[in-house]
């Protein structure tokens, strides 16, 4: 038989084992980083059937969120308004756009309008509006400067690991009640120093416990 | 073909020998000579052939003792902070962090970084894996993994005179003595 | 345990080889995933875990689909709760039921109403799982073809002009207690003076009224006050069980048996009867007796109590001595004593008790007098009967009930049927009675329908439906006005017209509305009646029946899983486990140790019985405590025309039971088959084995040291070798469940099911020990094999403070809160079942299998949707109902407030008629349970094991008569 | 080749073979052509391994109900046959590790074999752990990864996580011992090789191995390393097995003398299963004079110690549930030895402690048959061992209501003897292309020998 192997072959290997190793744990780096929560979940902006500009409504004219997100005092779920809501104004203004077809279509016959949900949750998470709002955390803080989009888009990862930042230390992220829906709201103080007074003002102690959430 | 033409860098010369007495005779003759760079491949560990070689006792022990406490160490740490810092959570009404629990896991894990030192070390200290070597030319070289025993003289240099190194080794009573190039 | 010996079961007692292989037998072959599943996962869940953390895959749209206009006062996202009434028998009860997005998803009693004040049955409880039974009935049938109500009414309305007068007209409806549609009954046989209307129930209580017929001369109910009662003789009636007619009367019993300091006293339980019941559960001296029997013992207390001097004795010996000593107590009870007789009774023994009470002067203080809120007749059947064979039956309509399933054998119902020119079947499935009907129509479930109804004292309620009609159901009040032609045709209209015509004009509107709302309307009760005694009638009249030479006596039970049939198709009900014989999905043959072994019969094995002329096949069961030489027979099994889940589970022995007064004492032979029946149980595994895990003591023994409970324990001192947590601040909750209370009905166990979303999972599983129920009925036989007494205790998960499960689990799934809850994250779960290994008390159930499959979308909507449907492969336990803890705490916050005691409820809790679990706040020291657990009669299940469960449990008690010591012993 | 000689013979190596007939006779087996009853054996295992695949791919896609697992019994045939393995596994390392640190000189020339035999029992061992939970697509949480989404730690307060660590330490540290004794061997068979691929795999396997003076230096102290490593490894790798049910509070689980007993009960089932196959083995490739009667000996004297050691835990399991006076303890053992499962209880007993003690006579501890079906027997003692801890134990605990019963279905037996199909073949491909026997070492002993 002749040598096993040359001179070469301690190159080839050498270079053979790098190339594995680089390609392994590129791959692994690379997967890890894309499937985190802020690649995969922020920035969600599906298409909706009716063009509605939360920058003009809650950003220009400067609507209250609660005008249409009723619920979001006294009900785990803020809610989504029915046409019922829209009309009361565009009954008489823009009554005729064809934009809004659809709503007037839906308050006529009461067939909703198929909105695409954009913040989701797991069905085993159990998130309630009306104890966060009413612990004074604004919908900025989970939605972002709705005001300023003209197509709501995800701005939080909504992970567990994102709310539990929070849950573990509210503090900076509290406000007055009233100001909940103020989403341009900056406090003239150090907001954790507010938060601070908040917190034992209303007794605010974010569960860290399974239950708070997963029932 | 051996010996190959003049001018090709030589690694050293080699020859083979009928049992380890030999071999190792032969080791003490040539150091005696003043032969420096010498090396044997013999298919199990004779005895006595450090010695005849003048090789130092293996470092690895200190490289697993090393990685052993490391290992355990590093598990105490993350139990610890896993319990009591990342997400300290009541479980059984027992302690966030406890040294008794955390002893197994230590243990393992001690255990694993120290083989994987040992073993790691001897690959490295060997120059492991190393698929060619210029002794592997010797023509009886498949000789040293079964029953017999290969001595190599190691050119030190232009200095190196092959003639003489075989001469030696025949001398001795190493058949097939060879050049062996890099 | 003070003397007593307690066992597993007759097989284990004397532990035979045959018992051995029973064990090996009672698993299956082999693994079979159910298919007849009933409930599926919500999908969203499983993608969800599977999508966690995957690379950014374009996500499935999810769509929010809001309503086009607003509804007035709703608010998405929040539960609504309205009052409304079940009705069974034509008894009403009132409940209370929680609505999510428009679909009721719980019911609870309604505590304004005074049959449940509160609380809820189990049938009341399941009513919302049949609700949404996809195999109801889907539309009006003609001969088995889909038609149509327009088709149907028009086919009636020329059908009825021919009628003419009614001449051929029979009408078989179920009790009446709904006025409003007594009026239409009115009404229509005013129109057509020629025809007949039945009503007709299979567990009717003729003799009842009959009783107080021969007794006052004149029907009348007898209304029970047992809160009132110091000693109370049950002649054969169930009345905590299944011949229970408002869960109050339960409630008012318990109240009576709560001891809470040595001084306090409580009431005494006789009970004679021949199958083991909760009251006789209950008893503080039961005595099994053949049916025959009872009448006898009957009539010998009234002679004991010098009453019915005149009659002959019936029997001399030890029923004799049992009544001299009852009559004794009865005596020195005069006023504050209490005795009934059950359904299953002869005229002749109500009579009889009537009489006793009177005597006694306990009517009008424990008992007292009203109209019957219903009448039924099944014995005017008979002449149905006779016209049909006369060939006068031109037109059957049958409003509700399925008589050709469970009429009296004799009759030979479905024949009848036949005989019929035209028969009309109204019902909410397409039964036994409407395949042999020539119309079908589908009836509408009380939820989602309007109406009205009584309750036993009379008090009115309208019935107000939660839900549009799912599969378009009628009423029978509909129906009625149809045939009758009637204007108004709506249910609404039909209930409202009735009710406002009641009230002054200008209030209708005002009283309606509230009647609404508090679920009763105003001064609806019937007013008591002082009746006098026929005392020489009553003289006369011999309770003892003809001695009966009958090898084998047979009566005849209703089933605790379908009632009378009719929830056969409910699987909550059948799978909650019968509360004494623990057997599920199947009914069986009851007969006590010393009649299987004379009769050389095991458990299981499959029998003939026969009985004029008529056989039935069925296995037997060995119920220890029954009485000797009797069968008992449970009724409403072996449906055949039924939905999925019900058709073919169990037996039917209605072919067996024929009509007329105590026909059960006629005689029935039962012979061996040769072959075994599997059936699946929980009970082989009800052993005390000596240890005390029901501690129980007699009131005298409690008075002598209050401390008994801790005395029956062992005695350790448990420690811990680690700086324990501090549960000491916020709410810390707990619960006490007072084991003098429970009465071992399963309602808790439904209540829990329907409110944290448990599947079943079919007989196979049951028998491979899979049953999911987070709450466990234990049940403990005491004393002999042949008369023992039996305990009951409630066994849910301990949230113990230190748990063993969370220790064991790998991922830290299962933890503690804060409030000293034993938090279950099922997301979190990866099923090792470690956790279920180390629980000392057993109660963590897995999900063996996908549980969840197969779910038609309208059974989707009995989902609680504060809990999280648990898909395969994760474990789930009970979690104090945490759902509601969370949302209560979220609601005193936003009120800003703290929260009230007794402000949360579990849903054990809320529906539990004999408010024998207590749940609360162990930091606040004037709460109720605090104020429990410092009880002396208060102790820990288990609690040598350091474990500090967080519930407790309160010494059961029993208040024997001294004198009858020395009878029981012999 | 030397032929076997008379049973009475003790020598470790017979008939003085020279260095270059030893290499032929190890070497040789890997280099002959198959063998036909290899490829019988080999289908016939191999289709077994095809079952395992199926019954796992159906529990995992219909769930654990496909097994006869229930409540009260949450772990029945999965931990028991996880036990199991790893206790077979257990041989190995202790042959290797131990009896090398006491200079034994007969551990060389089965260690190669029985640590072969380890490696392929932690493989079996393995699977069930990771197939019995409920959601095994989630079973990498046992692991202390950092995960973006959730931000929690596995609890390391569980036995289960102990478990995890130990299991997979012990299957890597041995992988490595074993590899590690194998380089100068598949040298030798690099530099046998007749053809270019068994050359060049070969080749590149023993990292380009010479035997050189330098390298036996570190090879040795690296080999004592692991030696040394894995010695108190496989000591811990069982008792913290036995700490699934000594840190419960079952009764019957709940034992403080579980870890030794475990660790004994692991070596007994252990060199039963070397036994089974080596007398197997030798037979079939005529090792007989590299495998002698002496090594067969030792391992029976092996196997009687450890099996009176186990009988003596037995004992001492009852003395104690009765000295302790706790009921619950005292009812866990008289329902194991008189319950539904006492069955179970005396095969385990009489498979176990009745069955080794034929080794105390000399004509029995040598002879093949004898030792062949004794070892068999005390493999299915041993796994009955761990049926009858889990399950008797679970089946009736503390609150009689809730007692059960399991009964195995056919997906449980099938999944049990597929085990024993992958174990074996991968068994089948270790005697085909890998060196059964440790050359180098077998020549080093031989060497000193004539030293000597």
């Amino acid at each position: 038989m002749p040598l096993p192997f040359t001179r070469s072959a301690d190159r080839n290997l050498r270079i053979f084992f790098s190339a594995f190793l680089l390609i392994i744990t590129g791959s692994i780096t690379l997967f890890s980083f894309y499937s985190r929560p802020q690649a995969t979940e922020i920035g969600y902006s599906p298409v909706q059937p009716v063009p509605y500009s939360h920058k003009l409504h809650a950003g220009n004219l400067g609507m209250d969120c609660r005008y249409c997100h009723t619920g979001v005092e006294q009900s785990a779920q803020a809610g989504v308004p029915a046409a019922e809501i829209c009309m009361n104004c565009h009954a008489r203004v823009k009554s005729q756009s064809p934009l809004l077809a659809k709503v007037r279509e839906s308050y006529q016959s009461g067939r909703p309008v198929p909105w695409v949900r954009i913040h989701r949750l797991p069905d085993y998470v159990h998130f309630n509006h009306q104890a966060h709002v009413l612990a004074g955390v604004s919908c900025v803080t989970c939605h972002g400067r709705v005001d300023q989009m003209a197509e709501v888009r995800q701005v939080a990862p909504l992970s567990m690991a994102w709310c539990l930042d929070c849950h573990r230390d509210p503090a900076p992220f509290l406000r007055p009640r009233e100001l909940v829906t103020r989403l341009d709201w900056q406090p003239e103080r150090d907001p954790r120093e507010l938060g601070g007074e908040l917190m034992a003002a209303r007794g605010i102690r974010p569960p860290l416990n399974c239950s708070g959430c997963h029932r | 073909m051996r010996g190959g033409p003049a001018g090709s860098p030589i690694y050293g010369v080699a020859a083979e020998f009928e049992d380890a007495a030999r071999l190792l005779d032969a080791l003490h003759e040539l150091r005696r000579r003043g032969y420096q760079r010498l090396d044997a491949c013999t298919p199990f560990p004779v005895h006595g052939l450090q010695e005849a070689l003048g090789l130092r006792r293996s470092p690895l022990g200190w490289a697993a003792l090393a990685a052993g406490l490391a290992g355990a160490s590093g598990a105490l740490l993350l139990q610890w902070w896993t319990g009591s810092v990342a997400y300290p959570l009541v479980i059984g009404g027992k302690p966030f962090f406890a040294l008794e629990v955390s002893v197994p896991v230590a243990f393992e894990l001690a255990v694993l970084l120290a083989s994987f030192a040992a073993v790691g070390g001897m690959l490295a200290l060997n120059g492991l894996p190393r698929l060619y070597h210029p002794s592997l030319r010797h023509s009886r070289f498949g000789r040293a993994s079964d029953d017999r025993f290969l001595l190599i003289i190691e050119s030190d240099g232009p200095q190196f005179q092959p003639e003489r190194a075989l001469e030696a080794l025949r001398s001795l009573g190493g058949r097939q003595a060879e050049v062996l190039e890099e | 345990m003070n003397g007593k010996q307690y066992w597993r079961s007759l097989g284990q007692r004397r532990e035979s080889a045959e018992f051995r292989q029973w064990l090996e037998r009672e698993f299956p072959e082999q693994a079979s995933e159910w298919t007849g599943s009933r409930r599926t996962l919500l999908r969203l869940m499983a993608a969800s875990f599977g999508l966690a953390g995957l690379t950014a895959c374009r996500r499935p749209a999810e769509r929010i689909l809001p309503a086009g206009r607003g509804v007035e006062g709703y608010v998405p996202g929040r539960p609504l709760y309205y009052a409304t009434i079940m009705t069974l028998s034509g008894l009403a009860t009132g409940l209370l039921v929680e609505t999510h997005e428009g679909r009721p998803t719980k019911i609870e009693g309604n505590p304004e109403h005074p049959s449940s004040r509160g609380a809820a049955t189990a049938f009341a409880q399941a009513a919302i799982l049949s609700l949404y039974d996809p195999d109801r009935s889907r539309s009006v049938l003609r001969q088995g073809r889909r038609s149509s109500w327009e088709e149907l009414a028009g086919f009636l309305r020329s059908h009825f002009e021919a009628a003419g007068r009614g001449e051929g007209l029979w009408l078989v409806s179920s009790a009446i207690g709904s006025p409003s549609l007594a009026r239409l009954k009115a009404l229509l046989l005013e129109k057509h003076p020629r025809a007949h209307w039945i009503e007709y129930e299979p567990l009717g209580r003729e003799q009842e009224l009959e009783g107080s017929r021969l007794a006052f001369g004149r029907a009348l109910q007898p209304q029970f006050r047992f809160d009132q009662a110091e000693v109370i003789l049950s002649l054969d009636a169930d009345f905590l069980g299944l011949d229970c007619l408002a869960p109050a009367w339960i409630t008012a019993f318990a109240r009576r048996r709560r001891v809470s300091s040595p001084s306090d006293g409580m009431n005494r339980l006789y009970v004679v009867e021949t199958a083991y019941s909760l009251t006789g559960a209950m008893a503080d001296h039961r005595r099994r007796a053949r049916p025959s029997e009872i009448p006898a013992l009957a009539q010998e207390l009234a002679r004991e109590l010098g009453l019915a001097a005149s009659l002959p004795v019936v029997q001399p010996g030890a029923p004799r001595s049992w009544a001299e000593a009852v009559a004794r107590d009865l005596k020195r009870h005069r006023g504050r004593c209490l005795v009934l007789a059950g359904p299953r009774q002869p005229a002749a023994v109500h009579a009889l008790a009537h009489w006793i009470n009177h005597a006694l002067g306990n009517v009008g203080r424990t008992v007292y007098y009203t109209e019957p809120a219903v009448r039924t007749q099944a014995e005017r059947l008979h002449d149905l009967a006779a016209e049909a064979a006369s060939g006068g039956l031109r037109t059957l309509v049958i409003l509700g009930g399925n008589p050709a399933y469970n009429a009296p054998a004799e009759l030979d119902f479905a024949a009848l049927m036949r005989k019929a020119s035209v028969s009309i079947h109204l019902g909410p499935e397409a039964d036994e009675t409407a395949a042999l009907a020539s119309w079908h129509v589908p009836e509408a479930h009380f939820l989602e329908s309007w109406g009205d109804g009584r309750a036993l004292d009379g008090t009115a309620s309208i019935q107000q439906p939660l839900i549009e009609p799912l599969f378009g159901g009628k009423t029978a009040a509909e129906l009625v006005a149809l045939i009758a032609g009637y204007p108004r045709q709506r249910a609404y209209e039909l209930a409202h017209e009735y009710w406002t015509a009641q009230w002054p004009k200008g209030d209708a509107e005002r009283i309606w509305r509230r009647s609404l709302h508090d679920g009763v309307i105003p001064e609806t009760a019937f007013p008591e009646i002082r009746p006098a005694p026929d005392v020489p009638r009553l003289r006369s009249l011999s309770a003892a029946p003809p001695p009966a030479g009958a090898e084998l006596e047979v009566t005849f039970l209703p089933s605790a899983s379908t009632y009378d049939g009719r929830f056969a198709n409910n699987g909550w009900l059948q799978e909650a486990p019968e509360p004494v014989t623990k057997l599920t999905w199947d009914n069986a043959a009851l007969i006590s140790p010393a009649t299987a072994r004379r009769l050389g019969l095991q458990a299981g094995d499959l029998a003939t019985l026969e009985r004029a002329g008529r056989r039935i096949v069925m296995p037997v069961w060995i119920q220890p405590g029954h009485a000797d030489g009797a069968v008992s027979l449970t009724l409403g099994y072996g449906r055949l025309r039924c939905g999925r889940v019900g058709r073919g589970v169990g037996h039917n022995a209605y072919p067996l039971r024929l009509s007329g007064a105590a026909p059960e004492a006629a005689a029935l032979r039962l012979s061996k088959l040769g072959r075994k029946y599997p059936l699946a149980v929980t009970q082989e595994h009800h052993s005390m084995e000596g240890r005390p895990l029901v501690r129980e003591a007699t009131l005298e023994q409690f008075r002598r040291q209050p401390d008994v409970a801790a005395r029956q324990g062992p005695k350790t001192e448990p420690f811990s070798l680690f700086r324990e947590h501090a549960y000491t601040q916020g709410h810390q909750w707990g619960m006490a469940v007072d084991l003098n209370a429970c009465i071992g009905c399963n309602a808790c166990l439904l209540a829990c099911q329907a409110e944290n979303n448990i599947p079943i999972v079919g007989k196979q599983q049951v028998r491979r020990g899979r049953e999911m129920h987070w709450i466990r009925l234990d049940r403990y036989y005491a004393g002999g094999e042949d008369d023992p007494q039996v305990v009951w205790q409630p066994v849910a998960c301990q949230q113990c403070e230190m748990a063993p499960c969370e220790t064991v689990c790998p991922v830290a799934a299962t933890n503690h809160s804060p409030e000293g809850l034993n938090d279950m994250t099922y997301n979190r779960c990866i099923g090792t079942r470690y956790c279920a290994n180390n629980c000392p008390y057993k109660v963590r159930r897995f999900n063996f299998l996908d549980y969840h499959k197969g779910l038609e979308e309208v059974q989707k909507m009995a989902y609680n949707p504060d809990v999280t449907v648990r898909m395969r492969g994760v474990m789930e336990k009970c979690t104090y109902c945490v759902q509601r803890i969370e949302e209560k705490k979220i609601q005193a916050k936003a009120e800003g407030r703290p929260l009230r005691d007794g402000e949360i409820l579990t849903a054990c809790q809320q529906t539990c008629p004999a408010e024998a679990i207590v749940f609360g706040d162990l930091n606040d020291p004037e709460s109720r349970v605090s104020r429990l657990k410092r009880d002396p009669r208060n102790y820990s299940l288990l609690g040598e094991l350091n474990t500090r469960p967080r519930t407790s449990y309160l010494l059961k008690l029993r208040n024997p008569n001294p004198e009858m010591e020395s009878l029981e012993s012999s | 080749m030397a032929t076997v000689s008379s049973s009475t013979e003790s020598a470790l190596v017979l008939g003085r073979p020279s260095l270059a007939e030893v290499t032929r006779t190890v070497a040789g087996i890997v280099e002959r052509r198959t063998p036909r009853a290899w490829w019988a054996a080999f289908a016939l295992t191999g289709s077994l391994t095809l079952v395992l695949l199926a019954m796992l791919g159906y529990l995992v896609t219909t769930g654990i109900g496909v097994w006869g697992n229930n409540s009260p019994v949450g772990w029945a045939f999965d931990i028991t046959n996880f036990v199991f393995w790893i206790g077979i596994g257990h041989a190995g390392t202790l042959i290797s590790a131990i009896l090398y640190l006491f200079r034994q000189r007969w551990r060389t020339s089965i260690n190669r074999f029985a640590e072969a035999m380890t490696l392929f029992a932690v493989a079996c061992a393995a699977i069930f752990p990771m197939f019995h939970v409920g959601r095994p697509w989630r079973a990498y949480w046992l692991f202390p990864a950092p995960n973006a989404w959730l931000d929690l730690w596995p609890n390391f307060r569980s036995p289960l996580i102990w478990d995890v660590f130990a299991v997979s330490t012990y299957g890597t540290v041995s992988l490595l011992f074993w590899y590690v004794g194998l380089i100068p061997d598949l040298a030798t068979l690099r530099d046998r090789a007749q053809s270019r691929a068994r050359q060049v795999i070969y080749g590149v396997l023993s990292l380009g191995w010479r035997g050189s003076a330098r390298h036996w230096n570190h090879y040795e102290m690296a080999y004592l390393l692991l030696a040394g490593l894995s010695t108190p490894l496989v000591l811990s790798v069982h008792s913290i097995v036995s700490f699934d049910f000594a840190v419960s509070l079952l009764p019957g689980w709940h034992t403080t003398i579980f870890p030794p007993y475990f660790v004994a009960g692991a070596i007994f089932s252990g060199f039963a299963m070397v036994v089974t196959l080596m007398v197997v083995a030798r037979q079939a490739f005529g090792l007989q004079h590299l495998v002698t009667m002496k090594h067969l000996e030792n391992m029976n004297k092996v196997m009687l110690a450890t099996g009176l050691i186990v009988g003596y835990a037995y004992g001492v399991e009852f003395f104690i549930a009765w000295y302790s006076g706790n009921p619950y303890e005292r009812f866990a053992f008289v329902n194991r030895a008189l319950g539904p499962y006492s069955w179970a209880y005396w095969i385990m007993v009489g498979a176990n402690v009745l069955a080794p003690q034929c080794f105390w006579f000399r004509r029995l501890r040598t002879s093949v048959p004898a030792m062949f079906a004794i070892s068999i027997l005390v493999n299915i003692g041993m796994w009955f061992e761990r049926f009858v801890i889990i399950v008797s134990s679970l089946h009736r605990d503390f609150l009689p209501s809730a007692w059960g019963m399991f009964r195995p279905t056919w997906v449980d037996l099938l999944t049990l003897a597929g085990s024993f199909g992958l174990f074996l073949t991968l068994f089948l491909l270790f005697v085909r292309f890998l060196p059964l026997i440790s050359m180098s070492e077998v020549k080093g002993m031989m060497a000193a020998r004539e030293g000597a």
